[in-house]
């Protein structure tokens, strides 16, 4: 497969109104270059794009860092646990 | 031991778990719902969800954290998920250790770690609608200062 | 709630008693007899003594100053006389508060304040002798830097 | 009666001996003039001297501070709860 599953949590989930997805790109997109794709689809995320972590695979990334298909990208608001 | 639950945690189970003849004392955390209350509406429960096997890796590496930081012979975790009622226990932090400074110093760091790394986020469910804590975005609309309605 | 008992602790209960929906969090401090060891030698138990009733009115003042000092819900303190084995809790201090950093500093101010004033005392009981903690009186000779020898 | 009722505890209790004893004293004598009596009887206590604290009815005293007949007296060692 060429896409990339994208998994929404917390607020991001419930803006996006869905809590997956999945993302057709080219092997190497930056997180940087995904979220266009994303907001594209959901436009409601924009005003969270500020207050938004990623995690690929499992581990916090940062925006410049590459995506290829196959991996998990997470949608991550600020976490609240304890 | 660290350990994302959906059921409600053995509290007493978990402290006297971590009694060591090798520690003498044993720092104990419990966060547990709290009824908030403003402009007439209160807190109901809260909702827990994480993102797994993330959260669950993140409660590990706190305790790899505590293990380089400080001297400590027990150190578990246990975050719960779903609904949880006021009063409840959300999560529980045991760290035992020889002596009482870092068995405090530790557990203290624990609930500070969990609050800024262990993707779980909590919505507080109001009488009058609900609030993702952090975002801010939720269905509360007419009371809290927090810009909950500018997000929406 | 502040005793002073003679049997073991119900360390579970005194915690999950604690909880309050006005509360948000539970610190707990648990003092357990840890097997200290040097030179060959261990320890095998301790054994508290108090002055009573002073000693439990002490343990009252502790949570009236905590209650001055910080918000919190509930305070409870009971502290083990008699003989204590490895790993056995001889203290357990638990505090509720709304919010963690009240809890945490609290139930860490009541055992530094229990170790100042409350007049209970314990002594070490070694696999080659006693010693009364504090004074270094006792009855091992051969191992301690500290003086336990020179007192007697 | 003219007496009052001295406690020891701890290292006290175990370095002379007795946990109770009793001292004839008359109204107004300090704590500071009761030590002397005390380590006449028993001279065991005299090196933990300085370590020592004392209370008179259940709460701390000082040297200065005087005793009554029908008081109770508490020889304190250094505290070691917890």
């Amino acid at each position: 497969m060429n896409g990339v599953k994208v998994l929404l949590f917390g607020a991001a989930a419930d803006r996006a109104g869905v809590r997956q997805t999945e993302l057709s790109v080219h092997s190497g997109v930056t997180l940087g270059e995904l979220w266009p794709i994303l907001v594209d689809r959901y436009p409601a995320l924009v005003p969270m794009r500020d207050t938004l972590a990623f995690a690929v695979n499992g581990e916090y990334a940062r925006m410049e860092d590459a995506v290829s298909p196959g991996d998990e990208v997470a949608v991550l608001p600020p976490v609240s646990g304890g | 031991m660290f350990r994302i639950v959906e059921e409600s945690i053995d509290v007493g189970a978990l402290v006297t778990g971590a009694f060591r003849p090798d520690c003498g004392a044993v720092a104990t955390f419990v966060g547990t719902t709290r009824v908030d209350e403003s402009s007439g509406a209160s807190v109901e429960y809260l909702e827990y969800e994480a993102y797994r096997p993330m959260a669950d890796r993140k409660l590990e590496e706190i305790g790899a954290e505590i293990r380089e930081r400080w001297e400590v012979g027990h150190v578990s975790i246990v975050h719960r998920l779903g609904r949880v009622d006021p009063g409840e226990p959300s999560v529980v932090i045991v760290v035992a250790s020889p002596r009482r400074g870092p068995a405090f110093e530790a557990s203290r760091y624990a609930i500070e770690r969990i609050k800024e790394i262990v993707p779980i986020w909590k919505r507080e469910v109001w009488s009058d609608g609900y609030v993702w804590v952090g975002s801010q975005v939720g269905t509360r609309s007419r009371h809290e200062g927090r810009n909950t309605a500018s997000l929406r």
